[in-house]
Order: structure tokens, then C-alpha cells, then sequence
């Protein structure tokens, strides 16, 4: 139901090509945004409170990227992610309850407790899988551009991946054989400058990781990730070229997690300012700034953008932490297909 | 069925399914041309050059992107050229391609087969001749087959391209040109059953792919002494078909295994593990191992001829196998 | 020594053998700030940035790194963050590391020592808690152990890095904080040599890592049943001491061999294998396999729970073989 | 005895830094590309008389890349090949009975029959090995370079490879690895073209490999890979970087394979036209007119480098063959040192 509406704000946002930015359509990336930070910090206070476990990498910060990406997407254009991707699935619509029941170990989680936190799929969504291999759904993503090319529906796919993810092979590879095959896939770094502990100028002396993909003559932006209407901009010139058969494009979208690398991380290896800096970047906080100026919508809009989220996301808690476990005789089923 | 090749036959098979399912997509180094072996010949020129995709080096992401078509609704065909380069490969083959159904509690599906060539033949050396499906046993999600004759692989590959599951398509280079006819036994079993290739009260011999013949050879010179042995091809690893092992060996009492690949760590310690579990009582002799020596593989002919088990160890071993007594 | 935990213990074999030796680098990723687990914690600040070196992410070329480092005489310790990842090093490891000293007839020498970390810790799923090593009793060339406790993990880190093979040191994430001392027999063996840690004439139980535990907590609670349950921990795969554990099947006619990582194609396929054929007439019922079942491993506690073999389920395997009988 | 001779020859090079270019100096090049072709020449007749198994994978046409790089290294600079590497191994200063008795399988072939053609090792000569693993020695050829630098003495690394292995991933981790340490490598890529039997722009859509290094800041150089003199010079600014501690350095040679992609290759994915092209371009032939014009040798010095070198690579096979094979008993031998 939930899942239903996102999908078709989803579907309006591309239905306008490179996304309209009417008020309403503002608004609802907004309420997008909120959503995200909402269950990303619920998750966070049930981690805290070991009503949820594993290992959970959090996305607080970059929401402006993955509801910016998405929102240009159909519910049929598939999406990869990586190990910290609840924010990605949840701007492809993914249903709250299921994903929360998913963390939380329930049978009612979209992997009926299977996945777990870095292995999110939402099939229904788009939200094709997450991986807890940094870099493996590079490759993935080019397999379902292939097959959306041959069906020639006009189909794009999506991955999204981190600095760190820039210096392994099969990133590399992976460019290549985009660009080989003109395939219809976007490449979206969101860049937060650490790789866990160490910063990306320890990993490469690359500074920004589109110009990888300038070697091969995809078409790229750097832009700032903290800033959705930045990132929309990019990414409908992607989506457009991709739909048209031009190819894929890559979209580094710089930003920052607010958080640890992951629950728990005591985060030593960060200065407080540097993080004090970013949190004045906060890419909600930015956005109503610029719906305040644009008169985008009412100060009741805005607190009602982060009242209903939060309601939405305590449903989602109180939907999974009520929910049975699976049974144990499952850990041998579904196997094989 | 005319008489194929095992090579043509794993082409007949490939195009049968490519000419019926326009969503069957080959992927491979040069398979557009063929391939260095010919197994793909002609197939481009039949269906177009969309169906058979030549590739970059870059085994590692071809894996990827054929599990990802596969996960978009293709059912993709990647050849790897040879086994020892699908090292390149394991994590999206192990991690995803096999891991993914499950993880995603049977939302995705990966309807991908992996055609790779392996084993020793021709002095190429330790980097083109390994044999190692034995640590795809240990991948849950996987299906494997080795087929041993023509009439096999061509039956098999139709049944891993149909499979909704990753299935790991094993041949043998030393077998391409093999034009023996299937046993009857061999031909039109199920992908999941083994094929009694030989019935005979005395020992069961159990063989692997290109050690099937030399398994053969070895019943017949055995014959002549007396010696009757059944004579059991395992054609599919995953699942693999113990039940029809077990009832021979509680026929027979007396096993061999044999294959290609090192013994230590090999199919045959699985096979050993399984049998005894359930023959214990009926084992007149231990469960005997046929392999390779535990060494990469060497490339000057005295070496790789020693390195490969035939004939005669085979029947060696089934003479140890019958004048074991408890010491 | 003293009261060290697993990890401390690592970090201890580990710094003793860079304070002696100037040629033994660490890599691996944020390893110069201890590695997500810390066990090289302060080895930087201690000997310097040199010799603990950060990487980028990139498994394969990093391993394939200190496999060149070692050519040139350099004895690298690279650290693999989950052996998960070890699919992304499998061609430097399997096609490089390993068989070089054979393909190169004896020329060059791999001083490496890949140290991994794996197993089931935490609810962090399919990615990144399997166990692998089954794999790696198939890679000639390559040793592999895998310590139980803080007295072998020191010893047996110190016997790795001056050994001039590569050698898989395979850790268990759940260990890491255990202090448990080590056993007398466990303490200061020759790298090769499995540890009997309990003497008993009924029931021999050969466990593997984390597995030793729980077999010796089935022991106890054995033992008050009136069953005397030997129990072995087998420390190293590669070389196997396969003479410890028949003379302990010889005295005790019955085996379960225990291990965390799924059963099928897994190190308990060998060590049967390889048991039967030493000692089949010994054996009074199958030699049991208590180990994972085939699946990927599963994130939710009750199903994660479920996957790792426990006290309860080889007590109750010990039950079996006990109780077996030809039929 | 013949192998020290080349050793010492290559020392000289390298003793005057880039290499001198007087005469003597020249004609040793011209000796050394014309004691490669004739080892590949009789290889391959010892192949077709099937005296010579294997998978043989021949440089013929490629010498000057070979020669023209290892004579501006040092005996005990390390250098990594490939599949295609009897040149390189050659040229390094492998002893060429010991490397022929490796290609015909005998226990007196540097690696007693077990590595084979696509696997020669010649340790001594700082040859340290070849791989039928396409890409597989450019991470081993790094670590040799982070060897050398702990050790201090100013000694480099080089690894050969094709145009077909710059699209494999662990090229690209260790172009990025490479320039992050600034480690004393040197990248040698012979790009002949084809990778088996399809031409580069099948692998890549990028022009010209060097591109990659260039992404890295790695200094690059793309030369006429059948001109000697070209390939020494590029390669002495390597050599010259590496050793003075400035980093890594990429150098792509233009060349092309004058034979099959293997001994038995129908090669029909070439046209004849192209290939007679290129027998104009013959290496040893251009630099025989080069050495013409500069008087630098008189007609029979260059009937003399053709005639020794012939005798010299008959006597290796005179040597391989009638050598013992290695017993049976080997094959389980060495697999632990
Ligand atoms: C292949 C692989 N190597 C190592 C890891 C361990 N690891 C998990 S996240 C991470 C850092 C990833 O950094 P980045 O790609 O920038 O993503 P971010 O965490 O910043 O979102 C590492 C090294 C892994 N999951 N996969
Ligand atoms: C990882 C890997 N994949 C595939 C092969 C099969 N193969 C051998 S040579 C070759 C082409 C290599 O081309 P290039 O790097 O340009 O070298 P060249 O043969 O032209 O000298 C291929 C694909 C291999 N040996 N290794
Ligand atoms: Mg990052
Ligand atoms: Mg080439």
C-alpha cells in the first residue's frame, strides 16, 4: 500500500523526463528525505536498544542522493546497491514495513529474515539487490542494462557505490564494458571521502573518481550530493541519455555520512569539526532552506513532512518487532530454485 | 541420435535451446568466432551477433553481467574459457549467482549456466589444465555436471540452460572430439541421476567425465580375469545421485572412485564421506581413491602422463581393492 | 605465557616475529589502524607506517602484491578483512602463491602468509560469514591452518610466517575475545601435528577451530552420561595429521568429525575419506559428520543460530554412532 | 657461460643510464632481437615436427620491445612477463638451452619440464616468471617494486603484458596501487593489436592504453613498438624515474605479431594485406637499415648477428633434445619448498 504510493510518485517523478520540480513534486522529495532519515535513525535507537542486530551501515547524510536518483526512475528501471543501501531501496519504494521486519530478522522481512541489513531486495520495487561485497553489483547492474537494452522497453539500470568501490577491478572492468556495449546503465559514486577508517586520498591518488570514466568516454558530473536539485539535474541528463541509447553516464555525487562506518564505530579517525561542517550541510536541513526561499510550502508542510515519516517508520518498527521469526527448519529452505 | 561429437553435441544442445528460447544469451572471450575449441561456431551467424557476445578479458565482471541479465530475466550462457581462470570469477559466481535466491528469500532467480572447459590434455601446463569442481560441491545454490559422453552433453546442457538455478557445466577438452556412442544407460537421464554404464557383482568403479572411459577399459581388461565390475558414471555432482552409488556398493561391497582432479580435497573424499555413511556394514574393503597425485600440474609429457590417472591404476586399485583383508 | 586473548594472541605471534625479523610486512586494508577488529593494533606505532601497510580495496592485486614482495624476498603477511573476500585473490592465491615453488622447479620460494578471518559472529549474513577452507585442501602448494585457542593462534602464527610456503592462517571471528587457556597437548605442537585434547576409549571427535568447544562441552556433558569421549582438534588441514586421528579411531572404532562450515564438500568429506581407508576395519559404525547445512548462512538470529553446530547437536551424533548397528 | 655474456651485456646498457647508442652498443641490440627470432623460428619448426608439445604462443615481430626495454636493465632489476614472454625471458639473459630444454619438456629446462612455455622462470638472470594467467604477473611485478624500495638499492620492476590484459581488473588495482605508493615499476604494454583473435577495439573503446596511466598521474609514453631505438629511449625515462624514486611509469608499444596467436592458429580473423604491412615494419629489418645509414656495421657484422644467433639457438636445440626427460616420479616433487 505504502510501497504502492512511493512506486507511483517514483513513476510521476520520470514521467516528467528529468523530473519536475512543481511544488508538490518538491515536497514530496522532501517527505522522500524524511522518510529515509527517520528509519535510518529508528533503526539506529533499536540497534542501541539490541531489538535489532548484525551490522548495520547507515546512510544519514547522503539521503539527497538516493531520493534524488530515484525520482527520475520508473518502478520497472532497476536498481543494485551496496552494504549501505536501506536508503536506496526505500527511494526505489521500498515498503517500510517489510525492509524494518527484514533488519530486524522477522519472517515478514522482504527475505523473510534472510539478508539481513547489506542484502536488501525489494524485486517487486526495482530494488533489484543490495551486496555485502563492496563493488559487487558493479557488474550486476551492466547485466540488467543488457537485458533492458535487448528488451528495448527503454529501461535503465542503476547502481550505486562508494569511493572506496572505486578501486577495485570490477569497477574498472565494469566501465569498460558500458562503454564497449553503449549500455543503458548509470554509475552513481556517492562519494563521502572514507573508505571505513581511511580517507579516499589513502585508497587512490584519484581525486575525483568520474574522471575514471572520462577515459572511456562516458559522459560524467561531479556534483554535490548534499544538494538533491544538483543531483536531479545530473541524473536526468543521465536517465535521458540512457532511455535514448546513448549509453551510460556516471554520476559522482560528493557527500558525507553523518554517522559512523558503521553502528557502533567509534569514529576516532574523523576530526569533530570536519563533522561539525558537514552537519551544516545537511541535505534535508538545505532543502527546506530552499523550499523556504522558493515559498515552496508552508511551515506546517515542512513539519508534517517529518511528523508523518516518523510516524510511518514507528508503524514499521512496531509492524517487524511484532512479527514472528522464522523458523529455524527454514535456514535449509530456498536453496535452489 | 546422429552421431556428434562431444563438441558438437554441446553445440547441438546450446542451439537447440537458443533456437527455441530467444532469451538463452551466450557470453564468452571470442564466441562469436567460436571460441579457441569451436564449440560456438556458426552460432552468430545463425541467430546474429546479439545472441553470442564477444567479451573483454575481464572474467570477473562477465560473471557479473550474465548473473545480472539472468536476474533481469535472460537465461544467459557464459563460457569460461578454462577452469583455472574461473578463480577470476568466484565471487559472483559464489557469492552471488549461487547466494542470491536464498538471501533474497526466493524473490530473485538465476537462471545462469557456465559453460567451462577443463582438465589435462596437450602439455599446456599448470594455468590451462586443472580440474576443480570440487570445491563447487561446497557452494550451496550451485548445480554441477560433468558430462562423459556426447549423448550426455548434449541432454545436459539443455537441461542446466532450462534450470532456473546457476548450474556449472563442466567439460572436458580432452573429450571434444570423442565421437563414442552413449550407453544406452547414458543417454536421456535426468540432469540429478547417475548412469550405470556396466552392471557387475564384484566392485563398483565410480568415474568422472574424462576418467569414465578409462574406467571402461579397465572393466574390460578385468573381465578377462574374471573380474566383473559395475561401472557407475556420476555425470551430476550437484545434486549428486548417491542412492544409486549405495545400492551398487551394497551390491558389490567394494568402491572406486575416480577422477581427474588432485585427490585431496577431490569429489572422491565426498563420494567416500557419503557412501560409508550409509554402506559401512556392507563395505568388505575401504572406499578406494583414484586421482591425480597432489601437485599443480606439470607440463613435460612424462610428467603429465604420470599426473593423469588411466587403465591401469584403475585396475590396480580395484586388485587392492579385492585383496584387502583386516590386517 | 601469558593470559592473552585469540586476538591478543595473533598480535603477538605476529609483532614477536616483525621485532626479530626487518623483512615481514603487513598488508591489508586499515590494518596501519588495526583492522576492524584490531588485531593489528599499535604494530604501526611500534615498528612503523613501513611495515603495516594500508591498502586500497582490491583483494586480488594486493594479494597478488605480497605474492611479488615474497618473490623478491620480503616474508608479507596479508590480511584478507573475511575469507568471503577471498573469492576476489582466489587466481594470485590458487594459480600464483601456490604453485610457483612447483612451476618454476624450485627457482622461486613464496614466503606468505594470507591471514583471514571467518565463520558465523553476529548476524552479518551470507557475505561475510562463511567458512572455506575446504577449498584450499584442494590447492597443492598451500598449507592451512586453522587455530582453536590463544596458545596454537600465537604458535602458530609465528610457525606461518617462517615457513617458506604459502600458508593459509584461517582465524574464527567468534574466538577473537576467548582467553580460554589452551590444553597442555594444544601448546607449543609442531605446526603439523593434531592436538588430542581429551583421552577417551569410546567416541573420537575431531573438531575444527570454533568447533573444539563445543565438542569438548559435549564431552563434559558426555562423560556424565558415562560416555569417555576423545576429542581431537585437528589445528592444521594442510599438512592433515591423519596418524593421530586413526591411532585415536583404531583405539576408539567410532568418529564424528566436526566443523562450521556446510557439510557438503567440506574438510569432514577428507578426513572420512581418508579415515575409512586407514581404518575401516577398526570402525564400529559411519564415521558422522556434524557441520552446517547446505545453505548459504542466514542473517536472522533463530535461523543463524540454527545454521552453527552446537554442543547438542554432537552429543546427540555422538548418540548415533554409539548406538549404530549393521541393520 | 653464454647467459653471463648477455647478463653482462644488459649491465652495460643500463651503466650508461638510457643506454648508450655507439655502435657496438647497437649491434649487441641487433645480436640480441636476432638471437630471439631465430630461438622462435626453430621453436616453431621444432613444433611443427612435433618435437616441441605445448601451447607455444611466439614474439616473432615483437623482438624490439623485448631487446629494447631489458637492455636498459640491470642484472638484478626484476622483470615479469606472460603468455608470450620467450623473447622476454631472452632478452633478460635466459640461458637459451636451459629455456629450449624447458619448451621440449626435458629435466634440464629451468624449471625441470614443469612450467612449460607459457611459465618460464629464470630466476637467476632476474627473469622471475611468466603466467598463463592473462594480467596475472602486473601484481606480482608490483610487489617486486615495493621489495626493491624497502631494500633501497635503487633496483626497479618491469612486467610485459598485452593490450588485451588492460582490461582485465587487477591491471587497474594495480595501476591505482602503483601510484599510490609511487612504487619503481614500469609498465610495459605490448600492444599488438589483438587479444586472440579479435582486435583491441572489440575489448576497449579506449584508444590508446596509456590513457589509463595518465588517469593516475603515472607518466606515460606511446611509441612505435617496432623501432628499437624508440622503445629504449621511452624506457630510459622509465628506468631513470624508477630509480631516482619518482614512481611508475607506462610505456605502450605499438607492434604486432608477425605469427598466429598460437603455434597451429589458422589466424583467419586477419587480412593478408595486413600482415604484409607489417612485414615491412620487420624490427630487426627496419633497425638493420638504421645501422645501414649510420655505417654503424659493416655487411657481414649484420650476416654475422643472423648466423651466430642461428647457430647459437642450434645448439640449444641440439642441447634440449638430446637431454632426459624428467622421471615420472618428479610430477608429485617441489610442490612444498
Ligand atoms: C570486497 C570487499 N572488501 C572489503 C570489504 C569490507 N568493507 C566493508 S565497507 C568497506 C568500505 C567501503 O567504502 P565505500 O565504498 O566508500 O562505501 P561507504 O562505506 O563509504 O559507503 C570495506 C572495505 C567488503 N565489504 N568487501
Ligand atoms: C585470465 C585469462 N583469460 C583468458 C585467457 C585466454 N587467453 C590467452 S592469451 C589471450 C589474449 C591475450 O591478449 P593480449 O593480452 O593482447 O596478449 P597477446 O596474446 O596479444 O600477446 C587470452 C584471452 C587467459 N590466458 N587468461
Ligand atoms: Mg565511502
Ligand atoms: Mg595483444
Amino acid at each position: 500500500m505504502k510501497a504502492a504510493k512511493r512506486g507511483s510518485t517514483a513513476k510521476q517523478g520520470s514521467a516528467r523526463g528529468a523530473g519536475g520540480n512543481g511544488n508538490r513534486e518538491l515536497l514530496s522529495l522532501l517527505r522522500r528525505m524524511w522518510v529515509i532519515r527517520a528509519f535510518e535513525e529508528k533503526v539506529s535507537a533499536l540497534y542501541a536498544a539490541r531489538e535489532i542486530v548484525g551490522l548495520l551501515h547507515l546512510g544519514i547524510g547522503q539521503e539527497a542522493v538516493a531520493v534524488g536518483v530515484c525520482s527520475l526512475l520508473d518502478a520497472d528501471d532497476q536498481v543494485y546497491g551496496g552494504h549501505r543501501s536501506h536508503g536506496h531501496a526505500i527511494a526505489k519504494g521500498a515498503d517500510l514495513n517489510r525492509l524494518m521486519a527484514e533488519l530486524a530478522g522477522r519472517v515478514t522481512g522482504y527475505c523473510r529474515g534472510k539478508g539481513g541489513s547489506m542484502h536488501v531486495v525489494a524485486a517487486e520495487t526495482g530494488f533489484v539487490t543490495a551486496s555485502g561485497v563492496v563493488g559487487g553489483t558493479v557488474p550486476l547492474a551492466l547485466g540488467a542494462a543488457f537485458a533492458a537494452r535487448e528488451k528495448g522497453a527503454g529501461r535503465v539500470a542503476v547502481v550505486f557505490f562508494g569511493d572506496g568501490a572505486g578501486q577495485t577491478g570490477p569497477f574498472h572492468e565494469s566501465l569498460n564494458i558500458a562503454s564497449l556495449w553503449r549500455l543503458p546503465v548509470i554509475f552513481v559514486c556517492e562519494n563521502n571521502g572514507y573508505a571505513e577508517f581511511t580517507p579516499l586520498s589513502a585508497h587512490t591518488k584519484v581525486e575525483r573518481l568520474a574522471q575514471h570514466a572520462g577515459t572511456y568516454g562516458i559522459p560524467s558530473a561531479t556534483v554535490d550530493g548534499n544538494d538533491i536539485l544538483a543531483v536531479r539535474k545530473a541524473m536526468g541528463r543521465a536517465v535521458d541519455n540512457a532511455r535514448a541509447g546513448k549509453g551510460p553516464t556516471f554520476v559522482e555525487c560528493l557527500t558525507y555520512r553523518l554517522r559512523g562506518h558503521y553502528e557502533g564505530d567509534p569514529g576516532k579517525y574523523r576530526e569533530l569539526s570536519q563533522l561539525a561542517d558537514w552537519k551544516k550541510k545537511d541535505p534535508i536541513a538545505r532543502f527546506v532552506r530552499v523550499l523556504k526561499r522558493r515559498q515552496a510550502a508552508s511551515a506546517e508542510d515542512f513539519a508534517k513532512a517529518e511528523s508523518d515519516a516518523r510516524a510511518l517508520v514507528e508503524a514499521a518498527a512496531e509492524f517487524a518487532l511484532s512479527s514472528p521469526w522464522p523458523e529455524p527448519e527454514e535456514t535449509a529452505t530456498q536453496v535452489c530454485a | 541420435m546422429p552421431e556428434l561429437s562431444y563438441l558438437e553435441a554441446i553445440r547441438s544442445g546450446l542451439l537447440a535451446e537458443m533456437r527455441e528460447d530467444s532469451s538463452v544469451y551466450v557470453f564468452g572471450e571470442d564466441v562469436a568466432l567460436g571460441g579457441p575449441f569451436g564449440v560456438t561456431q556458426g552460432i552468430a551467424e545463425e541467430l546474429g551477433e546479439h545472441r553470442v557476445v564477444n567479451t573483454p578479458i575481464s572474467e570477473g565482471t562477465v560473471m557479473g553481467v550474465a548473473i545480472g541479465a539472468a536476474l533481469s530475466g535472460l537465461r544467459p550462457v557464459v563460457e569460461i574459457m578454462f577452469v583455472d581462470f574461473i578463480t577470476l570469477a568466484m565471487d559472483q559466481l559464489v557469492n552471488h549467482a549461487a547466494k542470491l535466491h536464498y538471501m533474497s528469500g526466493g524473490q530473485l532467480k538465476v537462471p545462469l549456466t557456465v559453460r567451462v572447459q577443463c582438465g589435462v590434455q596437450g602439455n599446456m601446463g599448470a594455468h590451462h589444465s586443472q580440474s576443480l569442481e570440487s570445491w563447487f560441491l561446497h557452494v550451496p545454490g550451485l548445480k554441477v555436471v560433468m558430462p562423459s559422453n556426447p549423448a550426455d552433453a548434449e541432454s545436459l546442457m539443455r537441461d542446466a540452460i532450462r534450470d532456473d538455478n546457476p548450474v556449472l557445466f563442466i567439460e572436458h577438452r580432452a573429450l571434444y572430439f570423442s565421437r563414442a556412442e552413449a550407453s544406452e544407460g547414458g543417454s536421456g537421464l535426468a540432469m540429478d541421476r547417475a548412469a550405470v554404464l556396466r552392471e557387475g557383482p564384484d566392485v563398483t568403479v565410480a568415474a568422472l567425465s574424462r576418467m569414465v572411459g578409462p574406467a571402461l577399459e579397465a572393466a574390460e581388461a578385468l573381465a578377462d580375469e574374471g573380474v566383473s565390475v559395475e561401472v557407475v558414471d556420476l555425470r551430476s555432482l550437484v545434486p549428486l545421485d548417491i542412492d544409486t552409488l549405495v545400492d551398487s556398493v551394497r551390491k558389490t561391497s567394494r568402491l572406486v572412485v575416480v577422477h581427474e582432479a588432485v585427490e585431496q580435497g577431490g569429489v572422491g573424499a565426498e563420494v567416500a564421506a557419503r557412501v560409508q555413511e550409509r554402506a559401512l556394514y556392507y563395505l568388505d574393503s575401504p572406499i578406494l581413491r583414484v586421482a591425480a597425485p597432489n601437485a599443480p600440474v606439470p607440463c613435460a609429457p612424462p610428467l603429465e602422463n604420470y599426473f593423469v590417472p588411466d587403465k591401469e591404476r584403475i585396475v590396480e586399485a580395484v586388485h587392492r581393492a579385492l585383496s584387502s583383508q583386516p590386517s
